[in-house]
Order: structure tokens, then C-alpha cells, then sequence
């Protein structure tokens, strides 16, 4: 088969997909083929890493060489494959548990470092595979195994941790709007550098209806907002809202009420807008912003430099093996 | 008036410098090794510094230790007690004094005996004058008056010219053990004139000077009745450089990279006493070694992991609490089935315990610090210089067998250094054929299937990411025997556990049989492992001597045994294992051989003393 | 009709249910066991679930299993053969049908066995027609077809009706094995009628008829021959409630804090098998006990530490790779010499492995996988109830020596259930005396020494933050013998390298002496921990009567072991140990008594059967 | 001694203090110090948990409950501390390298969980303990004994970091301000709910000089800027210099230059300003913020919660253990 012929279905691997019928995953998965197919890359060129969970069986089912590594380290694991061969496409899929609970590490310095990694993190606010304990991006006060009174620790965004970091991509979508998802993973898959992809995605069996004030025909669109280059950011159901800024925040107002100019334009390439955009939370009555919310090629990736320095030292020292082993202080016997 | 001075053949010197942990106790040291080695001795040195990163000078605390023995013949351990010992202060004086042997020498700085320094040490009186060192041979030199004195006419501020003071030692020693003195004078134009990295053309005549002046002084005084004359050690000929375990490692990692045509890399954490692994490895960009310092050690492992899965030649380095972290990530590829080298420079424990003390305690975390039974081969280094042919064996096994392989070093001889032949690339063994990463076109009409292996070493078929057409996914849950697929099966997991054990059980038919150092039976041996090798290699040599009924086994890998051993402990009465912990390795002798192992515990920092080792086994023959 | 079949008087019934992982296999094994347990037998169950969390509904990999055995007598395993199964389905059918004991009864919803459905497991014809299950004695019941019918008036999905079939089984069951109907009815009504929690009527009615529909099925068709009758079993008077193995850890810890007056405290992450412990133990928050989810299972024990710094009950709760992960920090509770219980909930290894299945694979991990010499008590569960006793007196031993102890389950005696004793607080061991926080009131005139010990436990004395005036510093460096402070001296060091290991050897003389089952000597002795104890004493049990010269001895305190352990062991002429790992007690046993130990390996995720113990004595014993 | 009469060498235990001569460290000890005596409790209510490194062994030197941890966990055991013991006056000190490379994960989860931990990151820049390796705070380029060639990881910017978890308390202080360090521990101290306090230090072994470029007399003023509750951010040795807004971010202006109302005022209240505050380098040609950047006091911690939910549970359900040990299905034999 001609690389440049690959279609999504290409990327399907023949094992039996386990996860349960009407998990979000599948839909996610579908729109990482389609990145995939973006990428451009032959599949054999392409290594997905994942930790453990249910979202992190994810390579299993893709037609491509596939690591399922240990619960929380797929992003360091992720990174030794990347600088080791940087010629590969590497993605990562990992759950919120994953990435923000014992992955919260590999996964803020691997963002630090901007590693050329396209990482999908599957956030179902829940660990589905151990079957329904609370995670980091749970909710205050939902109610799961491990928090049957409700929770008490407060939702970590990632998105936000993300920029805390120095992402230079985030991007968010939701598991029920297919296209959306395609396209941040098509966006994500030709960024040059860290692709923080997070698609909220629903766990039927232990978390149902988490992202329903999102995905509802009717609530949905009052209190979501897709954001796009260039556009300005009105949203609802029949496009009545619209954000604009306040102070150093963002807040939302009725479009009949403001002056079209103040209507926010969105500018992926401005971090702190950024920062505001991926915080905004239905209950501070603000949309949850879905979408490219920030993307920024200029910043070099870690492996480019790596290899950069290494090509740097060679044309300085250039030293052969038996130079470096005979250097320093030598005498003869 | 040198020429008064008597010249002693001596088989052996052992010398010890100590000093404020500031004053470069282990460079001066360093440079006695290579004057010595330079001219032909064999040499093993120790040293011993305090763990705060700068303890306050003039205090017991803050005393740093450098023990060497130079001698004529191979040397294996720093010497039990020094025949020389250069003490640069009271506190060191304090501090190091009862070590050396009846009658041996002391030399120090007088002018460093102030009242305030003898007050924080708590002299009450002054020790060179008191009697304090009544049966020691005191040699009391005003080192600063001296080199002041010599370097009278350079506009330097006194503070540095004390610090010249180092040379000056370097001079009298130089005289003492009657060395070549060109040799310092070329390495002090190397390390500061003008061919030096960064030139100091003041400091090279201040030190050179400074050199001199001791010279002068040894040969002119009348201080020295006695100079020590050591022949050549019958050492093998060839290219020798001084060298620490860690930096020894740190090269066969490049080394074994480049012989393999692999990209070397290493993801770690740093972490005492391995760091100068990792400094060292750092500056190999030039050779192509990647190398990673992660968040964590976890990260470190990790990274080393996908490296492996991605076809460069992984290592990951650390210490115990390191290696604590890593046992999951280790299990990692223990069940990937991919090459990994984990080097471990033992310290201390438990815990965080004494982070620059050696210790060789690791051993059964090494073994056993996994969940489930997850065996890998372990290696041990026995010295610093040989840290460089361990680490290279290590990734030879790794790379054969698709195992990660655990390399035992020490922070004694980690930090430690001594001789080491260098060899050429040439020399060393071709690891290409261990790599045959399986590619389509070598198996026409074959299906890939990542679980198949070579019947006999049972190292799986592996194919790496980018391999044309192959593409496949792998995990951490257990896998079917052949496709590698995830496998619930009860059967296969008994399979596969059992293969996975196989594996490194049977490396040990190929591994080379434990040599014999004495009779092939007896009374007593004595199996040292690791670090222990030199005291025990002297006390058995010792012992022969001696006439005693007693024989030497070092095990170089710990893990599997080789093949002979149990062999060869039954043809002994009764078999004494020294170690620098509570009986570890006695716990996989004695479950594996149900013999009564003895063990020597010693758990105190320090490497044993030939003596130590000596004494027990003449306990264990009832004499 | 009913009173046509035979009742045949049983001593024990071995069932084993089997269908979908979605349906409820679990729930109706439970609740016979209730029903059971209620009528006075004893019972012993073992489930078998897929790893996925929704395995493909009718395949071979997503059948779910339960087995259990119920008794006129204690009842140690969940038995070997089914004397019956019951199939849901054509996979279960498939999947379990060949462990059947010979003539054994099969039990199956023929409504279930469409074509599809057997396609789907491959059967090419119906095996419930073409002779596939010659040789047992199979029962094809249309369940679906006569729920309905039975609901055929009720507003109900047919999908709901068909799920009633789990208590249409249970009504053929009670009737099959002579059990009380009242008791079914009365726990019907309790999960669903107006007392539940979430009262649901439609439910409560529509399971009731289904379940007189299963009575009545048994009661007038010809279908069943024979009915089983066992007697009640001889078990201690008391209050029971039916309780897994983690639900009994969760109490512990609740219970254990209670009768210490500190307040519990569980720093944990989740992970398979252990995560059911944590959901229980997080309902406690009105006795008090507080639990805290951590990040990561390094985050759960280091603020279980934290917590018994600042005085409370800690506990910490993983299986294997989150052991793994804790090594670091359970020597920091170590080298701090404070009180911790590591509940250790072991599953299929290594690394990832085999997460739902059941292993006793951390026994070395758990005695060797920290760095440096680092020994800690260890004890093992023997089954689920004992869980309970076991976490108990893991807090107690904690307590009373200021010791990590890691307590040893696994996700078979973690995950199964059976009947337990309640005992009331009263009855619990008092453990106020082992707490005494150091306060300067009850020492008047003394000073607080951190590391000033009880010449007796070797327990510290321990004052904790609040305490008035007797604020200190201690840390995970080497301390200092008597008052904490770090020292780096090397006697200090040996010194307390061996009081670490003391604490934990002279354990061993106040721990109760192994009990043997059987003549004090003999042939072969055999050897249990953890969860083989109920094979090995039910196998040793039946060679007895049969006269052979078998002992048994079940290791409550896997480390140290029992006082008396050698004694008995020298008194017999071969010794077997069963475990499901490759040889990982044995190993601790050889190098302790330089015994040759058989090891009997079994890692297929699944406890020890009666017969294979059994063969296994017998062919030692020549037979 | 009375409580109330404490003061700053009430503090100070006996043992002897092993920092370098000149190193950073001597001076935020004497700030956290000032701290204590600010937060009012008795010396045996407070207890100080700190990880490995040099600033680590910050515990040895108070006359406090100290526990000198692992490396890296400090964030995690003083939780254990605090929930275990709410009533003690928990500090942790720890070091840029233990605090956010090995220590990153349960360092962002603390703050996330807003633990009413009093949290003093002492930030050299470097590893001091083990000899000198850059840390994830070093500078790009930066030379170090693993980075012979220069740093080429992104440097993390804690606060930044911690703004992005959800920090309720952010400030930043200098050990050669001495005063302004004390301020910051008094506060720190006083704040309820996680105080992250850094405090960048002088490592004069293997670092030396690494913040010349703020604490040097003629160049200092214009790289940093103490912002202050209330108060315009003007800046620069002669007051030259000011902030003002620019999109959502901030950018400098000369004083002279623009309108007196266009200058900023700090408002320690606002989150999104204090992020990008944080955010603020010399090499963006912004001075770094120095002081209390954002404090608020309004969300509720933890380790309150954790009581008000067990309050809660036992008005509601009060189970005596025979009670719970009873509960489920039970029988009599
Ligand atoms: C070291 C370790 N700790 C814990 C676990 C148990 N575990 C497996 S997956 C998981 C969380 C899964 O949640 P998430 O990452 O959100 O994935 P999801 O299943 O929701 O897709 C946990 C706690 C493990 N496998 N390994
Ligand atoms: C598990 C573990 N890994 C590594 C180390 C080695 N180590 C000790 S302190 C330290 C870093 C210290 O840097 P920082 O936290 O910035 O403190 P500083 O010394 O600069 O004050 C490292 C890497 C250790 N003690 N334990
Ligand atoms: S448990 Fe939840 S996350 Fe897991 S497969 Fe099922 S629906 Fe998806
Ligand atoms: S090495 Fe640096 S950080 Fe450590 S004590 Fe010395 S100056 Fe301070
Ligand atoms: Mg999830
Ligand atoms: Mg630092």
C-alpha cells in the first residue's frame, strides 16, 4: 500500500475493541486515525505510547507499533522513544487519571520541555478501569467508589496546568462532537512541538452524563464555546453570547448587549488569552472553551535540540572513541 | 644531605592525606596515583569525605580522607593502615592519627597548629609538642612559611599561595618515595600552562615553584632518614590512565554503544554517588550518547525504556533510593522483554541513610525488589577500573538475552580509582551480532510475531519502530508466548513465567566457571563478590602464604551463579562470605547451595581491611 | 413430583456459576453462599472475572466465574471439580463445562443457545443436543421463556424480566439443596422492597415471582432426580455476616484505630485488587476514619507516614506495583522507626500482569525490595475473614515496636468472600498500651532521647508533634543511637544497621509457635502461607485420614518466622511448599534452615486445588 | 516561656548550621523564622517536614518538630502531617530541585488540594546537594555539571506553575531582601490555605551570581519589581519604569511615557493578573515580580474539609463500630 493513500481505516488494527458499548473512546479514537492520517507518516513510522486504563488500551486497536506501558509514565516513556528516534511520529494516549495522577510529573515537564509529542489525554473525570474512584479532574463534590460523601479535593484543569508549564498547543474537545475532535487531532498531529489534546469523553459505566451540560442538544451550546483563529467568540444556541474582557479575565455578556468591537476575537497565538480561555468553567458562568485554544510553532522542541547540540559538540570536539577513551592523564607501561 | 637519607626497597606503601574537605585532599591524592602509577606501580586508593557539601574547615566533621597503597606488585585494596600519613591540620591529625601503623610516619603543616585550630578540635595542648603522637615519626613542616617564602617575589595574595601548599607536599613526597619529578612538572604545565584548557600561567609557576621547594626541602633537611624505594609493578604492558569506577562506566556505556551501532543513551536522575557517571556521560555529546536527566528516577527509567523500544542501546544509572523508585519501570521491561542496563552505585541504607558511604546492601533489592518473579542477571564490579569491562558486559547480556541486567558497583568504587589498561576499540568485543533486530527482508514469507524466540537463549524476536511493514503493539500485561498479544490464558502465564525465569537461569552455562585462588579444596574459602574482591584477593593471598588452607572465589556475575560453584563449595569445610552488609549475598548462597554460609558483616561505611577478613577466617580455622 | 426426587445427605457440594461478566455472576454466587451460610454450612468461594472491565457479552474471554463449596464442616477452598455448574450460556458452557466432576450436573438456559450465540463460541451444533456433554447430567432450562411468563403480567422491558433469571436459578437452587425459601424471599426484600436504601417494588415483586417460579420449576417437573442435603456445620456460635477479604481489612483499620484511641488513617491510591478495601474504608468518615486518595501510590504512603509522624494510625493499601512504587518511603518509616501497616493486596506479576488474577508473588518484594539492610515484620492473611485479624495485629505489631508491617493478602482471599465471625469491640485486644506517646509529665527529670529504646520490643521512645516542650528533628539520614541527631559515625552505623534487625528477629520470640496439623514428625511435612492454607489443610486433612504420614503448617508471620519453625522441620523427612509463585517462601526457608524445600510452583492465576497439594505429597511420598 | 513572648531565636535549635559560608539559605532562615513568630504558635505546635538537599536540612536548625524526609515527598508527607494533626502549624521547606523535578507531582497536587501547608521553596537554580546539576528551574544555556554544553530544557517557572493548579497564595522573594522575605513569611504564615512562598537564594558553590542580574545595586531595581496590595507598579532605580496593561498580558512603559491611570495597580486578589505577573522574566524585557503576587483567602482548604465531611457523616449516619462491624446481612449460628 502507497503511504500517501492511507485512509483512516488503514489504522485499524484487527484487534476486538473491549471498551464498553457507548464508551466515549471510540469516537476518539476514530479522530485520532483521521490525525494520523493528517500526520502524513507510513504506520510503521508511527509509535503510540499509552500508561494504563481503559483509554490507555488505545493502541492496541491501532495499526501501528504500540507500547501499553505502566500506569502514569507513558509521557517519559513516550519521551525516551521520541528523542531516541526522533524520525518517528509518536502519540501518546493516556486517561486524566493517567496523565494528572501519577503521570501529573512526566506529564508537566514533558509539556516543559516541549517534546514533539501528540498527546490525547481521554478525560472521563473518573478512573474507568479500576472501576470508578474519583480522579484529579473530577468534579468537588461527585460522588464516586472512593468519594461516597463527594469529593473535596478541587478539579485540577489541565489545560491550565498545561499553560502553567509553557505548553505551546492546547486544544480541547468533546467525545460527542466528532468533528471537532478530528479536527484538533489533525491540527495537533502537524504541530511541531508538544500537542496537549484533551477530549472530554463520557464512561457509561461509571461516570455517565458527566459532560451532559456540555453535550445536550438543548444546555450544550449555552455553555460550551468552540474557538477559532480569528473569530470572534460569540456562542449559544442561537448564538446569543459572546465573551469579552474584563480586566485581565473574560467574561460573558448577551451580543445585544455590547458593542461588536469589544466582542473578543480569538488569537491562538496569545498565551495569556490562552491561560483565560482554557480556565473558563460553566459554574463561574462561563463557557467551557472548546477548540485550538492556543498554538504556537515558534518555540524549538527538545529533541530537535538534542540533536542540535550533539551536531554542535561534534564539529567542536568531534573526539573519536579511542580519543576519548585515551583522554586526560595517560602513561604507558 | 638527601643523599644521607636511606633508601628503603619496599613492596608497599600505604599513604594516606588528610585534610579540610575544601583543601583538595582527593586531587592531591590523585596526582600521587598517577606519579606513582606513571612510574610503574600499581596502585588502589579510598577515598573518604564527609557528606555535607562543605562541613565546616577545621573540624573532625569536616576532615576528608585519601588512603592509596602503591606497590610493586597488583594491588587490590587502599592498604590497612598507612605507613605515611599527610595530615593538613589538627582536625586531620585528630582525626586520622590512631590509623596509622606503630611507628609510621606523620607529616604535617605546623603552621596550621594554631591555638585556635588546636581549640576546635579540642587539643588542649599542642600535639607536636605534648606527646600526643609519642611512637608515630612526626614530621612538623612549616609549609606556609615555606612556600611563602618561595614564592616571596609574586604579587599573589597569601591565601593563594597557601594553597600551593599542596605542591609543596607533592614535593617532599616526590623525594620521599624517590619519583621521577618531570612527571609533575608536566602535569602541572598540562593541567595549568600553557596547553591547558584554561591556561594560568601564574599558578603553574607558583605551583611549580611550590614543587620545588618540597623537593629541596626533602633533599636538604635532615628530617628524613629514610626514603621508601618502590619497584615497577609487574604489571600487563599498554596505554594506562587513572580511573574512577563511575568515569570507567560512563565510557563503557559510549563504548558499547559504539560497538553495537546502537545510539547509547542514558534517561536518569541525579543522585550520590553515581553523579559522576552521569557529569561525565554528559560530555559525550560528541560521540552521539544521548543523555537525558529527568524529573525523577521513575522518568529516568522510563525514558531509558522507550529508548530500548526504540532501538538505541538504554541505560539508566542511579543508587539505592533510585533504584528503590525504579523497580516498577524495571519490571517494565523485564516483561518487554528489551535490552536495559540499570547501573547501581550502592550507598548507605536503608532509606537515605549515608548517601556518601559505600555499602553492598543493594544486593537483594537487585534480586528481588519487584513485584511478582521477575528474575534479571546481575553483574558486580570489582573495581573502579573494572566498572568499565562490567558495565560492558552488562549491555552485552542485555542486548543478547533482551533482558534489563542490573550492574552492582559501589561508591567505593564508583568514586574510587585506580589504573586501568585502556583498551582500544579494536580490542573489544563486537556487539553487532547481539543487536539482529528482526527485519522482513531477512525472513522472506515469515509473519513477525514479537514473541518468538531463539531457542537457545530464548531472546525474543524484536523488531523496532520504523522496521518496514512489522508494526505490532506490545504491553506490561502478560502476553501470549508466541503473538505477544495480551493473555489471560492460565497456562501461557505459567509459560511465560517460567521461560522468563529460564532465560536467566540459563545464562549461567554460558557465563565463565568462578575461578579458584588457592587449592580446589580445603578448609576454608572465602567468596567475595563486588567491591570486596581486593580485601579478599589480598587476605586469601596472604593467607596462602601464610600456609593456611584457604582459597578465593570472586563471583562477577552474582546473578545466575556460574556453573561451578556449587562444585566448588563442597569440596570446602566451611566458606565465609564477606560483606559490606547483613548477609545478602549468604542469603542466595545458602538458599541455593544449603550450605552454612558464614557471613562478615560489616556495615560501617568503609570497605573491609585485609586484616579484618584475615582475622575471621584464621577464627573460623581455630587459630 | 418434588417429593419423588431422592434427598441425598452431602457433606459438601462443590457449584460453580458461570455466564456474561454484565451478569451479576458474582451477585447470585453471594448470595448463595448468604443462604447457605444461613442455614448453618460452612462455605468457601472463589471468583474468576475477565481483566476488561466489559468483556464482549457471549465470548469465552468475558465469562465471569463463582465457585463455591458449602459444607457440613469447615470448608477451607472453594473445592476442585463442580458437582454442579451453572451455565448461563453457551460460552460459560464452553469455558467451564470441562471441570466438571464426572456425572456431574450441568445447569443451563437453553433459551440462551441461539445460532448466533454458538457461533460465536464455535460450537458447529448444540451441545446441549449433539452429545457434546455425554457423561453429565445436563439440565436445559428455557429460563428466559418461563420468567416471562411468570412476569407475563407485569409492565416490564422483556430485557429486565430476563435479568430476574438470576433468582429463578436461585429458587431452582434453594430447592435443589433443601434451603429455607423464607430467607431468599426476606433478602429480596431487604435490597428491594420498602427497608432498602433504594426501595424498588417493580424489582422486589418481579424477583420474587421469578424466584417461586424456580422453586416451583424444581418442585413439579421431573427434571431433577436427586436433591442435595447437607447438615450444618460445626462452626462456632455467634453472629456471622458473609465478608470479603478487603471489606475485612477496611474494618480492621476502623477497628484497630477504635481500640488504640488514635485516629485511623489510610493514605492510598486505587489499584486492582485492593481498590475495594479503600471503597469500603472511605464509608467509615462517620467512626472517623479518614482516608485520603492520594495522586500516586508514593503520595498514599508518604502521607501515611506524615499521619504517624503526627500520631496517627496510619495505613497504606496497594497491590503489587504500587508496592513496587512505595519501597523508598517504606524505609523512610523504617529508618524513622514509626508505626505503618502496608496492606498489600498481591495480584499476577510481574510489572503489569495479570491485574485481576490472583498471585502470591510479592512475598520477596515485600521481605527484600527496599535499598539497604531494611527487615520488616510481615504477616499473611489465611483467608478473607481473617483478614480482619490479620490487619489487626499487623496495627498492634506496628504499634508496640514502631515498625512498618506489611500485612499480605491477595485477589483471591482479597476479592472472595466467606462467612465471618463478627466479634464485638469488647473483644478485641486492647491496644492503648502499645501507644505510649513519651510526655514529659510521665518521665519527670528526664530528657527526650528519640532513639532511647524499650530494652525489651526495642520500640523507641516516640513524643509527637503537640507534645509540650519536647519538640526534636529526626530524618532518614543515619541518627545517632540515643538521640536521633544525624551522625555519620561508623560504629554508629553498624550499630544501628543491627537494632533495625533486631527489633524484627526478636519479634519472632513473642509471636505464637507454628501449630502443626498432624503427628509432630513423619514423611512430609507440608508448608502453607496466606491464601494456601485452606488447600493445604483441606489436602492434608484428607491424607490424613487416609493414613499417610502428612503434617501441615500454616505461617501466619511470614517474617520472622515462628520460634519452634526449625524444630518441626527437622522432625520430618520431606518438606513441601505450595505457592503460587516460582519458589519465593521456599527461598527464605532454605537459607533460614538449609532445609531442601520442594517447592510446589503453580502462577496461573489461580489458587491451589485440594488434589494438586494432594498429588503432589503423594509422589513424594513415593506413591 | 510564655508563648506570646516568642521571638526569632526562639527558633533557632542547637545544631549547628553546615550551609556554606554565603550561602542563600541563612538568610530565608531567618525569614520563615520571623514567620513563625508571626503565625503565633508555641515551638511544639509547629512542625516543619522538609525533602533532600541543602535547604532540606532547614528542620535541624529550628527548634520546632522537624522531619527531614525524602527526596522530593516533603509536599506529600506534611499533607499526612497537617490532615493527621489539623491543629499544628505545618512548613515545608524544600528546594527547586525537591520541590518541582522529583517532588513536582505531590508539589502541584498540595497546591491543587489547597492543604493549609505554609510551602517556603528555596530556588538556587540548581542542585546544591548532590554537586551541582542544573534543576528544572535552571536556565536555558545554563552550564552545570550534567549540561557541560548548556541546559536545553525550558525552565519551569514555579509560580507560574502553581497559579496553574490553582493556588490560593503565590509570592516571591529574594534571600538579599531581606525584609522583603520576612514579609513574605509573615503573611505566608498568616494565610489560610496553601502559602507558596519561593524564595530564590544565592547557591555561591554552583551557582554563584545566578540572580546578579535582580539583587545587583545599579541593575537590580530594573529587572524586578516589588508589587505591593493597592499599589501602582512602578519600578527601576529611579522609579522610571511601570507596567501596564497590553492585551492580556503586561508590558513596561516609562513612566514618563504614559498616563498616570494606565499604570497598574496590584490587586493581590486578581488570578489571572497575578499569573501573568508571575510569568514576568528580564529576558522578556519584564522585570520579575517580586512580593505577595495573589492572595485569597476565600477557598476552603482541605484539611477542613476533610473534618466538616466527617462532622457531616457522623450527624447523618454515627455508626458505633459494633454497628458497623454488624452492618450488612448478618446471622446467628
Ligand atoms: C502503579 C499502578 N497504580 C495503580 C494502578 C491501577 N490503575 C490502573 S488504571 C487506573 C486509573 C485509570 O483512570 P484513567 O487514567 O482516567 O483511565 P480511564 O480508565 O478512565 O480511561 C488505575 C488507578 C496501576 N495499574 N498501576
Ligand atoms: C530518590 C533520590 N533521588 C535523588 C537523590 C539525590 N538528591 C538529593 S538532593 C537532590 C537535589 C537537590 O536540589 P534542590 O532540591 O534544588 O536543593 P538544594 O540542594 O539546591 O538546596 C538530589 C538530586 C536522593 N537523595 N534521593
Ligand atoms: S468503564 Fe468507562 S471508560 Fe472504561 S471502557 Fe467502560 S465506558 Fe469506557
Ligand atoms: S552547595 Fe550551594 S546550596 Fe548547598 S549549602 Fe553550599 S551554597 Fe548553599
Ligand atoms: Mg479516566
Ligand atoms: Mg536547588
Amino acid at each position: 500500500m502507497a503511504d500517501t493513500q492511507l485512509n483512516k481505516k488503514d489504522f485499524a488494527s484487527d484487534a476486538e475493541v473491549k471498551w464498553c458499548p457507548g464508551c466515549g473512546d471510540f469516537a476518539i479514537m476514530n479522530a485520532v486515525r483521521s490525525g494520523m492520517v493528517a500526520a502524513g507518516k507510513p504506520r510503521d513510522e508511527v509509535a503510540i505510547v499509552s500508561g494504563i486504563g481503559c483509554s490507555s488500551r488505545f493502541p492496541y486497536y491501532m495499526e501501528t507499533y504500540g507500547f501499553h506501558t505502566i500506569h502514569g509514565r507513558a509521557a517519559a516513556v513516550a519521551s525516551g522513544v521520541k528523542v531516541a528516534n526522533p524520525k518517528l511520529d509518536v502519540w501518546v494516549v493516556s486517561g486524566d487519571g493517567d496523565s494528572t495522577a501519577i503521570g501529573g510529573n512526566h506529564f508537566i515537564h514533558a509539556i516543559r520541555r516541549n517534546i514533539n509529542l501528540n498527546y490525547v489525554m481521554i478525560n472521563n473525570k473518573i478512573y474507568g478501569l479500576t472501576k470508578g474512584q474519583y480522579s484529579p479532574t473530577s468534579e468537588m463534590g461527585q460522588y464516586s467508589k472512593t468519594s461516597p460523601y463527594g469529593v473535596i479535593d478541587y478539579p485540577m484543569i489541565p489545560l491550565v496546568a498545561a499553560m502553567g508549564v509553557g505548553a505551546t498547543f492546547i486544544a480541547r474537545g468533546l467525545d460527542s462532537i466528532m468533528k471537532l475532535s478530528t479536527e484538533i487531532c489533525e491540527r495537533g498531529a502537524k504541530h511541531h512541538g508538544f500537542s496537549m489534546m484533551e477530549i472530554y469523553a463520557n464512561c457509561v459505566i461509571y461516570n455517565d452524563g458527566a459532560h451532559k451540560a456540555l453535550s445536550s442538544k438543548e444546555e450544550g451550546p449555552n455553555n460550551r464555546i468552540i474557538v477559532r483563529h480569528g473569530e470572534k467568540m460569540i456562542f449559544g444556541t442561537e448564538d446569543q453570547f459572546c465573551l469579552v474582557q474584563d480586566g485581565f479575565g473574560i467574561k460573558k455578556a448577551t451580543v445585544a448587549d455590547v458593542a461588536e468591537g469589544d466582542i473578543l476575537v480569538h488569537d491562538e497565538k496569545d498565551a495569556d488569552m490562552a491561560t483565560v480561555l482554557a480556565g473558563m468553567r460553566p459554574d463561574a458562568d462561563l463557557p467551557l472553551a472548546l477548540g485550538i485554544i492556543y498554538a504556537d510553532d515558534s518555540k524549538k522542541t527538545y529533541d530537535d535540540m538534542v540533536y542540535e547540540q550533539i551536531d554542535c559538540v561534534k564539529s567542536k570536539l568531534g573526539r573519536t572513541m579511542d580519543q576519548l577513551l585515551q583522554e586526560g592523564h595517560t602513561w604507558n607501561v | 644531605m638527601a643523599e644521607n637519607a636511606k633508601l628503603t626497597k619496599s613492596e608497599q606503601i600505604v599513604v594516606k592525606f588528610a585534610g579540610d574537605s575544601g583543601d583538595g585532599m582527593q586531587l592531591i591524592g590523585n596526582q600521587l596515583t598517577a606519579l606513582a602509577a606513571l612510574d610503574g606501580n600499581d596502585v588502589n586508593s579510598l577515598p573518604d569525605y564527609p557528606s555535607e557539601i562543605r562541613a565546616p574547615s577545621g573540624t573532625i566533621a569536616g576532615v576528608s580522607g585519601f588512603q592509596m597503597c602503591l606497590g610493586d606488585h597488583k594491588i587490590y585494596t587502599a592498604g590497612d593502615h598507612p605507613d605515611v600519613l599527610v595530615a593538613f591540620n589538627p582536625a586531620a591529625v585528630k582525626h586520622s592519627s590512631k590509623d596509622v601503623k606503630p611507628g609510621g610516619m606523620i607529616i604535617t603543616n605546623s603552621d596550621s597548629f594554631t591555638e585556635k585550630a588546636l581549640e576546635k578540635v579540642g587539643y588542649e595542648g599542642n600535639p607536636l609538642e605534648d606527646g600526643t603522637l609519642k611512637g608515630y615519626d612526626v614530621k612538623a613542616i612549616p609549609m606556609f612559611t615555606l612556600v611563602r617564602e618561595a614564592l616571596a617575589d609574586m604579587d599573589m595574595p597569601n591565601a593563594a599561595k597557601d594553597r600551593c601548599k599542596n605542591f609543596f607536599t607533592m614535593g617532599v613526597l616526590c623525594w620521599l618515595f624517590n619519583k621521577e619529578q618531570q612527571l609533575v612538572l608536566d602535569f602541572i604545565d598540562e593541567k595549568f600552562g600553557a596547553k591547558a584548557k584554561k591556561p594560568l600561567a601564574q599558578v603553574a609557576e607558583a605551583n611549580t615553584r611550590a614543587f620545588k621547594a618540597g623537593l629541596n626541602y626533602g633533599e636538604t633537611t635532615i628530617m628524613f632518614q629514610e626514603r621508601f624505594d618502590l619497584g615497577a609493578a609487574q604489571i600487563e604492558k599498554g596505554l594506562y590512565r587513572n580511573i574512577t569506577g563511575n568515569d570507567a562506566s560512563a565510557l563503557a556505556i559510549a563504548a558499547a554503544g559504539y560497538k553495537s551501532g546502537l545510539q547509547p543513551f542514558i534517561g536518569s536522575y541525579p543522585i550520590t554517588p553515581a553523579t559522576d557517571l552521569l557529569h561525565y556521560a554528559s560530555e559525550f555529546k560528541d560521540l552521539g550518547l544521548v543523555t537525558m536527566q529527568m524529573e525523577d528516577e521513575i522518568a529516568g527509567i522510563c525514558t531509558a525504556v522507550g529508548a530500548a523500544c526504540a532501538g538505541n542501546l538504554a541505560f539508566t544509572t542511579t543508587s539505592g533510593p533510585g533504584l528503590a523508585l525504579k523497580t516498577e519501570a524495571a519490571g517494565m521491561a523485564l516483561i518487554l522483554e528489551v535490552p536495559l542496563v540499570i547501573v547501581n552505585v550502592q550507598r548507605g541504607g536503608p532509606c537515605t541513610g549515608l548517601p556518601t558511604k559505600t555499602e553492598q546492601s543493594d544486593l537483594l533489592q537487585a534480586m528481588f525488589g519487584r513485584n511478582g518473579d521477575s528474575y534479571m542477571p546481575i553483574i558486580a564490579a570489582l573495581s573502579p577500573a573494572d566498572c568499565f569491562d562490567a558495565t560492558y558486559q552488562g549491555a552485552k547480556i542485555a542486548l543478547k538475552y533482551r533482558t534489563p541486567v542490573i550492574v552492582l558497583t559501589d561508591g567505593y568504587i564508583g568514586q574510587g580509582s585506580c589504573p586501568w589498561k585502556v583498551p582500544t576499540m579494536d580490542e573489544l568485543e563486537d556487539l553487532t551480532p547481539y543487536v539482529n533486530f528482526w527485519k522482513p527482508e531477512d525472513h522472506p514469507g515469515e509473519t513477525y510475531q514479537p514473541y518468538k524466540r531463539d531457542p537457545e537463549t530464548l531472546a525474543r524476536d524484536w523488531a523496532i519502530p520504523g522496521t518496514k511493514g512489522v508494526q505490532h503493539r506490545i504491553g506490561t500485561l502478560e502476553k501470549d508466548a508466541l503473538t505477544g498479544a495480551v493473555s489471560h490464558d492460565p497456562m501461557n502465564h505459567q509459560i511465560m513465567t517460567e521461560t522468563r525465569k529460564a532465560k536467566v537461569d540459563n545464562l549461567a552455562a554460558v557465563l565463565p566457571e568462578a575461578e579458584i585462588n588457592g587449592a580446589e579444596s580445603g578448609k576454608v574459602l572465602v567468596i567475595s563478590w563486588g567491591g570486596t574482591f581486593g580485601a579478599v584477593k589480598g587476605a586469601v593471598d596472604r593467607l596462602i602464604e601464610e600456609g593456611k588452607s584457604v582459597s578465593g572465589i570472586n563471583l562477577r556475575w552474582v546473578w545466575p551463579f556460574p556453573p561451578n560453584l556449587g562444585d566448588l563449595i563442597s569440596r570446602f569445610d566451611k566458606i565465609l562470605v564477606p560483606e559490606l552488609n547483613m548477609g545478602q549475598l549468604s542469603v542466595l548462597l545458602r538458599a541455593k547451595f544449603l550450605v552454612d554460609v558464614q557471613s562478615l558483616s560489616k556495615v560501617q561505611g568503609d570497605p573491609f581491611r585485609e586484616y579484618e577478613v584475615i582475622d575471621k577466617v584464621n577464627e573460623m580455622l581455630g587459630e
